[in-house]
């Protein structure tokens, strides 16, 4: 048994080849790096928060039409992601630990780039972002791509602001009883938060990203009768959101004060009777072009159903409030819309955790699924 | 102490109104009470309690999702990791914040406050994943919130390994 | 780099007597012949492949197990995680050393000299893991070994994502 | 909604909180770290390398008797594990990247008390230990429990010396074309390597853990034709291994020169014909109390099948070396023996990651097992 030698080896290898390649009857392949196809707004990004192994957390990239498993960006620890506003980033508030589970804590944004999938950056934040499972706006960018903004929990709450062209964390501000980002589509340094008295508290930021002004709405839901999920959908700069009981809530956050629509029910008073409720992660997604809204409900709602999967997912009709479709749920959990004219719907099935599509074009149709494609997944993100 | 602090400066306007208008006071429990008694970690045998609940139909015991005070959980039960429904399991450190629950007990028709501190500095234990929310709320209501790392302020690791269930007071009628 | 110094250190002696009696000369493949042939990533879809597999019995495909070319690898199939038999997945390096096998390809009746590289730098794939041991060998001869990290000798980063199963050569008779 | 205050409130929950506990009538409860029963000879450490997330390896820590399951240890990316002689400590060398799958790299040894445990110091090492799956002898210490040797592939081969006294990295001893650590139990700073030309590789240590002999013995082994499964185990200084092809091969350590014992076969020839081969990663237990020699095998074996799941556990007399039994074999791919007087045959069901429990004082009986312990754990060690 010799001993290892690197150089010469290769050296002689390389010599040794020079001529060959030519007597197989199988194409010989040399071992390279799989290109992507330029994204599609089909293409979908599942957020695996991978609980039994937490320290692991990934991002499933798919694709919508061919349900071809494109590939992998880790979230890490608890990691928050969000896609840039154009799509060709996509980010990952994280935390590292330098003996994996233990030691020095390092709290950073990783940067990705979504045509290779490659990580091409990192921006170190305060040891702070909230390790949660993923909801939709823990991690937000402003709406001109300036700014990330990182919801934080230790576990008093705040926000970091990132400048992502300087690419450096720029300020903190504090958001005590109030959760998730909510930026305004209008003002792109205006962001909202959900507050636990039932207002909304409505930051503006400087050029810099630094806090400039500060304000909370008088209440607009009640937190104790009829919670809000976290999670929201903006029609322009109208942000919707729903109630555990199922009422439908807005708020307009193109003024300074935010304007708060009349709150209707998804539910007719029979199905109230029913307990037809929301459920779930991402429980609301919408498609802005035809002001469509889609909700996973179940029913026999109660207290501490409401992160049950939908029986069904219920499509409305934003502007006449008018249900326009029932159809079977899949089990979802979570929901996203694509925001094309050929729109599909994102399912992510809670009880086996696969990914159902749906054709929303016209008519809300179940087109196929990938089973399974996650381990404990909450989050869809579809490509802008 | 983040619920901790709920109680005493949102109060009863906030987390008290949410859960059935009980005392905030005896809500408070007797978290930090050093010379409370400490139930003792009880011998636990998954395939033989699963046997034992199949055969006498006995009430959920701490290795099972239905037992009574896991009633707004979202984690690995400590009872399945070398720990207890009330103990973290060796080398872990239990969190110093934790979200909080009432939950009923079927046994004595009263209502326990309890609160569930997640174990800190191993990675996830993996075993019985138990996901129950009565009384859960977003996390605007941090103190009720169970989607969040509660180990988040432990200051060695913050690593989640698995979920205790304490029961701290008695959640009397306001 | 090792099973290449494998064959050429220990060659004739070791490893090519291991492999059924081939030319070892032939067997070294054209691993590193920069102007080599590189097969297209096929498009993949894996549930369209199974219902067809169902239907049509045909050949095991790519994200397969039992694809000939996959008759020693151990690992996850990069065909199901973003790449191809012989591409790794977006963001991904190829190992700068494998092990090797040699595979018998039923559609031409031949034996092919198998470089397994693994892909490396993102955590495991978690998709379709196969253990198939053709010629595999404990790792005094490490060449042959599928049971170690072959991510170990990148700078960048050793960690297991995925395995590729690249031909590299014919196995001729000796 | 106020903001976060830390320390008044504390002060003011201790002040109102002293004259509580009196209301409950379930006992008030104050959470704590459980205590652990001291270790016996049936507590087993089944090291899960955890493929799917296999950066976040773990080690289940069991109770043989009561099937109870103790606690974890973190094995991290590959890491390779091993009790200390007195069983007090649990060694685990490891890699951590400071970005979790990327970085800088930094490969140590971890220390763990089994009585706690609680991890109570490292060691750093040479970053090229074995990232692979966990086989017996890719981390040992020496018989005086002096030193740590630990497997390194780079994929060149050394052993890397750790003096657990002085608890620092002391020298790196190259191996090429060997593999496995196995300790002389009689010449406590010697150690054996099976290596490819069919060869052993002893090595002999200096009272600093340095090397001071080599040498290579005669091929006693035929890697072409019936390879070695590298999985030792002691009777004395006699080390057995088995063969794919079911022969027992032994090398007594005891004296500077190996010696090597007959071949003996497990297999009648009739056995021989239907390939009842030895199969798995860790295919062989001893009792060196009675000296029982337990084999997992399985019939039909060829090339390939050498990780293959036992259909049965074969049990024979060391010395006679007769079979003495043989038993279903819980498709077993690992097997370890405890080796106190009542002893215990734990066995890793490959097909759902199981544990296993056999009596083995007498008759090898099946008594209970644990379903699913692990997601792919390849290695068994007992409390000694």
């Amino acid at each position: 048994m010799s001993t290892w030698r690197r150089g010469p080896a290769i050296a002689l290898a390389v010599a040794t080849l020079a001529s060959g390649g030519s007597w197989a009857d199988v194409a010989i392949e040399q071992v390279t790096t799989a290109k992507l196809a330029p994204a599609t707004p089909h293409r979908v990004y599942v957020t695996d928060v991978a609980i039994s192994h937490i320290v692991d957390g990934r991002v499933h990239v798919v694709d919508g039409d061919s349900l071809k498993y494109l590939g992998m960006i880790a979230s890490a620890y608890a990691g928050q992601t969000t896609l840039s506003q154009d799509g060709r980033e996509f980010y990952v508030a994280t935390t590292y630990y330098s003996r994996l589970s233990r030691g020095e804590r390092t709290d950073v944004v990783d940067i990705y780039d979504t045509a290779t999938l490659a990580q091409v950056g990192e921006i170190p934040i305060p040891p702070k972002h909230a390790q949660a499972l993923n909801y939709k706006g823990i991690l937000r960018t402003t709406r001109d791509g300036r700014f990330l903004l990182v919801q934080n929990a230790t576990p008093a709450t705040s926000v970091s602001v990132v400048d992502l062209k300087a690419r450096k964390f720029v300020a903190e501000i504090p958001t005590p009883g109030c959760w998730t980002v909510i930026p305004s589509q209008s003002a792109p340094q205006r962001f909202a938060a959900l507050c636990g008295d039932g207002s909304l508290l409505v930051v503006t930021l400087d050029g810099d990203g630094r806090q400039a002004k500060m304000a909370r709405s008088a209440k607009f839901f009640d937190p104790d009768d009829d919670p809000l999920f976290v999670q929201s959908e903006n029609l322009g700069d109208e942000h919707l959101f729903v109630s555990f009981k199922g009422k439908v809530y807005s708020a307009d956050l193109s003024q300074e004060t935010p304007r708060f629509g009349s709150p209707w029910s998804l539910v007719t008073p029979a199905e109230a009777k029913k307990n037809w409720r929301p459920g779930g992660y991402q429980p609301i997604a919408v498609h802005r072009g035809t002001h469509r809204l889609f909700v996973t409900m179940h029913p026999n709602g109660k207290e501490g159903s409401h992160k049950d999967p939908a029986q069904e997912i219920w499509v409305f009709d934003f502007d006449s409030k008018a249900r326009i479709q029932r159809v079977k749920g899949a089990n979802a959990v979570s929901i996203s819309a694509s925001q094309d004219d050929k729109p599909l719907l994102f399912a992510l099935d809670g009880k086996n955790m696969g990914l159902v599509v749906f054709e929303a074009a016209n008519k809300l149709v179940q087109k196929r699924r990938l089973d399974p494609l996650a381990e404990t997944a909450f989050l869809l993100e579809t490509q802008p | 102490m983040r619920w901790f602090d709920d109680f005493f400066e949102r109060g009863v306007r906030g987390v008290a109104r949410r859960t059935s208008r009980r005392s905030a006071l005896t809500r408070i429990g007797r978290l930090l009470v050093g010379s409370a008694f400490v139930l003792p970690v009880l011998p636990f045998d998954r395939i033989a309690r699963t046997a034992e609940a199949a055969q006498k139909k006995s009430p959920p015991g701490e290795t099972s999702c239905d037992y009574w005070r896991y009633c707004a959980l979202d984690g690995y039960l400590c009872a399945c990791c070398g720990g207890s429904a009330s103990t973290c399991p060796p080398g872990t450190e239990a969190s110093k914040v934790s979200w909080i629950g009432t939950c009923h007990n079927p046994h004595d028709g009263k209502d326990y406050l309890v609160s569930y501190n997640d174990c800190c500095g191993k990675g996830s234990c993996g075993r019985c994943l138990c996901n129950t929310n009565e009384g859960e709320r977003p996390a605007y209501r941090m103190g009720l919130h169970n989607d969040i790392n509660w180990c988040m302020a432990n200051t060695d690791s913050t690593m989640f390994h698995c979920t205790t269930s304490v029961v701290v007071g008695l959640a009397e009628k306001s």
